[in-house]
């Protein structure tokens, strides 16, 4: 039997969210719709980076005053998930950037958001 | 053999130079004179760093690795665990990274020369495509190769975009929106092995990998898959080719010579990777051996159906970057010999063939089999370059072309397919039928337009010659003495299959 | 693919294809649970007392500076693309005629309906949050800030004030400048990794925390060079901090890693702040040449 | 604590105050308009206030720093910056 802890419930939200991104990414017809869907994909595999550093009554991994620098290493958290979750949050605002971008020029071309619509390029 | 352990010094100038020219270049904007003499230098300076450097390591920000017993240590060569970022600059490197600096130096050239002005942004994005590449080819590191990836997508939508044409505009958004998702894929890769592992660094990570441990099996597998898909992505491979040669064909020409030879590095980097920390799952090397032969027959057959010789190319460069990975699939020394030296072969013939359609694109008709013709009249050198690279492209013997699908084709009869030969063979053929078409229409059909006397376009610049003489020249040197360059893959092809760990 | 297009043959394909990726997904994340491998992660906690209090700042920005380097490049490349797609620096082969450019457009906040109250608190709020975002740079050693985070707080500043006064901002920042800050702040993140390179080989050594050669880690072999003391005060001294902790007192620093934060966040202002401007006001190469 | 409060033990515990200050100088510059005193005073007051929910830095031990003591510190490093904007604002002074 499966105990549920906070890791696997943070983790199966995680897979939940990607899936939800994915599927919005692929079947979604506007443009719009489809670059907030992605920044529900990106959620997800952050939510799943952030778990992964996660460590059972474990501490933050800033030094605080008074503890005890020699416990520290066992109890912080595991420093690559919350770390990678930081390039990742760059990496979708400057992909999201570029994707509104070109939605924009894209929209004053032909004037729809329909991305059936706009990728075959007629006008409205 | 003069490989240093540690620290070796050329390896950060390959990224900051890019990185500083870059940034000036985009502050410059549209001075012109100023653009010019940093954007030459600067890509001067990568050539001849890329040609005289030794091998070696280099563990950026100088954190040593921890060793298993306790204690830390500068040498690469001891097991231990890297607490910093390593790159890896050997053999395949050293003529990767060169032939892209070298077309990095074409190509600034030809666009300062025939570009109209505010060209700051786009001369620092090819800049940023040869850092990307550079990035993604040395890394040793699962972390640092998505980001390299992901930055290399991102240059890519901006070189797609700077010719502010809606059919550019539309192929980038598509790939960028593929970008986005594959990007994802990767991240959710990076975390299950570093949910698995625990290292981020791709040695220490195939050390640590428990692979009898079968419950973790399942994980690798899902990995393995997305992997693959940004594999399929970087590289456009078989179900995704149209995207990638939209993109190929809704950029300039010249900047497709540097943007296929990032894709190619790319594919290299991560289809290696995939054969050093997936090869023992079974399937893997037949599911990526089947997307190579999709990417080969389709790339060929949508070449075929093309009328603008600029999509011909793209779809063509799709179809070939299938040969590159079908010798890296077949995983076996030979194989990946073959796969390498198609990758190398292929940035330079098919770069002289972009670099033709680029000529014949300065005629100001466009590209297409059915608006220009008669080319060979007013521009013989660019048709007997088109035809030549042709010849190279299609495997005709004096050329570079020839030499690696010989060793793909007994390498896949080696490996006891001898179907995957035949799909070689029947590739080079298709492709012969293909560029003849284009070439015959574009170059040697009779004009009609020619007696109405129209004075089009701009003048093909002599630098456009110059560089296609100097291409051509690299292909029938790798035609003639192919052990240039096996030399200098054959090291490479060895770790990868005996001694994966090492990079 | 409207939703229409979901029904039938097509959408139970998309809902089986997306049921298996949930599946793959969902069950290898369920078999880390509670297995995640420590690997590397307790050696970089290891080193914490000697470097910055905050543990991630120094692996974000130290024992994985150059990652972050490249990451810093994402934004700088997503600002610069998404700017180049509204049209800045769209190239032109000379005498061949492409599509017509989109016309650049220009787009306003309709400020007049504000109320008086909102227009009159703007000004105080964006000093405050500039304030703020500065508080969040300097204490990017200590707790959880950094430049990114600077850099964001900062552009909501600017985005604020671009809602509230339209065109008259109070805090006016150009395009020019925008551009030209997001510039230095990459390169003095590149640079600073020269000094380091210059003294003991490695690209973007701590020559101010200095750890492998100043002897405060016992064991190490290999490393032969030898920061001088000089370029060590110089970068480290200013942000040394006395870290009282239960079983001892560390005479910390941070090293480059407040300076290299510095230029993260300009790199960011410059390019979000960027995105927002040409975004609404669109970018017109007449214009820009006319000031 | 209390030996260590007078004078800072090490710089970093200022250092960052400069860097607020010195930044908020630069983007000061920035600031277009006027500003009355009543509302120069009022950002001000607000700051303070702002200073005391931030509280100082971990790990400074000085008052120059804002340590008084372990409940009540202020963030010095925030009012550098509001000051620091100000002054520039004066050094922007008559434009527009």
């Amino acid at each position: 039997m499966i105990e549920i802890n906070l890791q696997l419930l943070c983790f199966m939200a995680a897979a939940l969210l990607v899936v939800i991104g994915l599927g919005g990414m692929l079947f979604l017809d506007n443009i719009i719709k489809k670059i907030i869907a992605f920044t529900l994909l990106s959620d997800g595999v952050n939510l799943a980076l952030v778990t992964l550093g996660y460590v059972e009554g474990g501490i933050v991994s800033i030094l605080e005053p008074g503890t005890s620098a020699g416990a520290f290493p066992e109890n912080a958290v595991l420093i690559f998930g919350p770390g990678i979750v930081l390039t990742n949050i760059v990496i979708g605002v400057s992909t999201t950037a570029v994707l509104v971008a070109v939605t924009m020029v894209l929209y004053r071309r032909y004037g729809t958001l329909k991305a059936s619509k706009v990728l075959k390029g007629e006008r409205k | 053999m003069n490989e240093s352990i540690s620290n070796l010094w050329s390896i950060p100038l390959f990224i900051i130079i890019p990185i500083l020219t870059a940034i000036a270049l985009n502050i410059m904007y549209n001075r012109k004179k100023a653009i010019s003499v940093t954007a030459v230098a600067s890509s001067f300076a990568l050539v001849v760093i890329s040609a005289l450097s030794p091998f070696g390591f280099h563990w950026f920000t100088g954190h040593p690795a921890v060793l298993p017993t306790g204690g830390y240590t500068y040498r690469a060569d001891l097991l231990g665990w890297r607490l910093s970022l390593e790159y890896y600059y050997g053999p395949l490197q050293q003529i990767a990274i060169f032939l892209a600096s070298l077309l990095l130096l074409f190509v600034v050239m030809i666009s300062i020369k025939s570009l109209k002005k505010n060209i700051g942004p786009y001369i620092s994005l090819l800049f940023l495509t040869f850092m990307s590449s550079a990035i993604v080819i040395m890394v040793n590191d699962f972390y640092h190769m998505w980001i390299g990836v992901e930055i290399g997508s991102l240059i890519v939508a901006g070189v797609v975009l700077a010719s502010g044409e809606a059919v550019s505009q539309k192929a980038a958004l598509k790939y960028t929106f593929f970008s986005a998702l594959s990007g994802a894929g990767l991240a959710i890769a990076l975390a299950l092995i570093l949910g698995v592992t625990g290292y981020s660094n791709i040695s220490d990570a195939i050390k640590a990998m428990p692979l009898s441990n079968g419950s973790l099996a399942s994980i690798l597998y899902v990995a393995f898959g997305f992997t693959v898909l940004s594999w399929v992505y970087a590289g456009g491979l078989a179900p995704i080719h149209p995207l990638k040669a939209d993109v190929y064909g809704a950029s300039f020409p010249h900047a497709t010579v540097l943007l296929q030879a990032q894709s190619k590095l790319m594919l290299v980097a991560i289809g290696l990777l995939l054969l050093r920390v997936f090869g023992t799952l079974p399937f893997a090397k037949e599911v990526m051996l089947s997307i190579s032969v999709l990417t080969m027959m389709l790339g060929v057959v949508m070449a075929m159906l093309q009328t603008d010789f600029r999509w011909t190319l793209a779809y063509l460069i799709v179809s070939h970057s299938g040969l590159v990975t079908l010798g890296i699939s077949l995983g076996t020394v030979q194989g990946i010999i073959g796969g390498l030296f198609q990758a190398i072969n292929d940035v330079v013939y098919m770069s002289v063939l972009l670099l033709a359609c680029e000529g014949v694109y300065y005629f100001g008709r466009g590209t297409s089999i059915k608006s220009v013709s008669g080319i060979a009249k007013r521009a013989p050198w660019l048709a007997i370059a088109a035809i030549l690279g042709a010849f190279a492209a299609s495997g005709v013997p004096p050329f570079n072309g020839f030499q690696s699908e010989i060793i793909l084709i007994q390498a896949s009869l080696n490996y006891g397919m001898p179907e995957l030969a035949i799909v070689v063979l029947m590739v080079s053929v298709t492709t012969f039928i293909a560029l003849f078409k284009g070439i015959y229409n574009i170059f040697l059909r009779p004009d009609d337009a020619l007696n109405n006397n129209e004075k089009t376009g701009t003048p093909v610049p002599k630098i456009l010659y110059a560089c296609l003489a100097a291409l051509i020249f690299i292909t029938v040197l790798f035609g003639v003495y192919p052990q240039l360059a096996i030399n200098f893959l054959t090291e490479a092809a060895l770790k990868v299959v005996y001694i994966p760990w090492v990079p | 693919m409207d939703s229409k297009g979901l029904k039938g043959s097509r959408g139970i394909i998309a809902v089986i294809a997306l049921m298996i990726i949930f599946v793959g997904v969902s069950t290898s994340l369920l078999q880390l649970n509670g297995n995640v491998a420590r690997g590397i992660s307790p050696e970089y906690n290891e080193l914490a007392p000697y470097e910055a209090p905050n543990n991630l700042a120094s692996w974000v920005y130290d024992y994985r500076g150059f990652d972050t380097l490249i990451e810093t490049g994402v934004i700088y490349v997503g600002a610069l693309v998404s700017v180049l797609a509204i049209g800045r620096g769209i190239v032109r082969v000379k005498g061949v005629e492409g599509d017509a450019p989109v016309a650049p457009s220009s787009m306003e906040f309709n400020v007049s309906t504000l109320n008086v109250i909102l227009k009159y608190f703007g000004v105080p709020v964006i000093i405050l949050l500039v304030a703020y975002a500065l508080l969040v740079l300097t204490g990017a050693a200590t707790s959880g800030g950094g430049g990114f985070q600077c850099g964001v707080i900062f552009s909501s500043a600017y985005l604020l004030g671009m809602i509230f006064y339209g065109r008259k901002n109070p805090l006016n920042l150009s395009k020019k400048f925008l551009i030209a800050i997001g510039g230095v702040g990459w390169s003095i993140y590149a640079l600073l990794g020269l000094p380091g390179y210059l003294t003991t080989g490695y690209w973007q050594y701590n020559v101010g925390a200095d750890l492998w050669t100043s002897g405060v880690i016992p064991g190490v072999d290999g490393m032969a060079a030898v920061v001088p003391d000089i370029l060590r005060q110089l970068f480290g001294d200013p942000f040394r901090l006395l870290l009282v902790m239960s079983d001892g007192t560390y005479a910390s620093t941070a090293g480059i890693v407040p300076l290299i934060n510095i230029g993260e966040a300009f790199n960011v202002i410059g390019a979000i702040c960027l995105i927002f401007l040409v975004f609404v006001y669109g970018w017109n190469d007449e214009e820009e040449k006319s000031r | 604590m209390i030996e260590l409060q007078l004078f800072p033990a090490l710089a970093g515990e200022v250092t960052t105050i400069v860097i607020a200050l010195v930044l908020g100088i630069l983007f000061g510059t920035r600031f277009q308009g006027g500003m009355s005193k009543r509302m120069v005073g009022m950002v001000f007051g607000l700051s303070i206030i702002a200073a005391i929910l931030f509280e100082a830095p971990i790990f400074t031990w000085s008052l120059i720093a804002g340590f008084i003591n372990e409940d009540f510190s202020i963030s010095l490093a925030f009012i550098a910056a509001t000051v620091g904007i100000f002054i520039g604002m004066l050094f922007r002074g008559g434009h527009e």
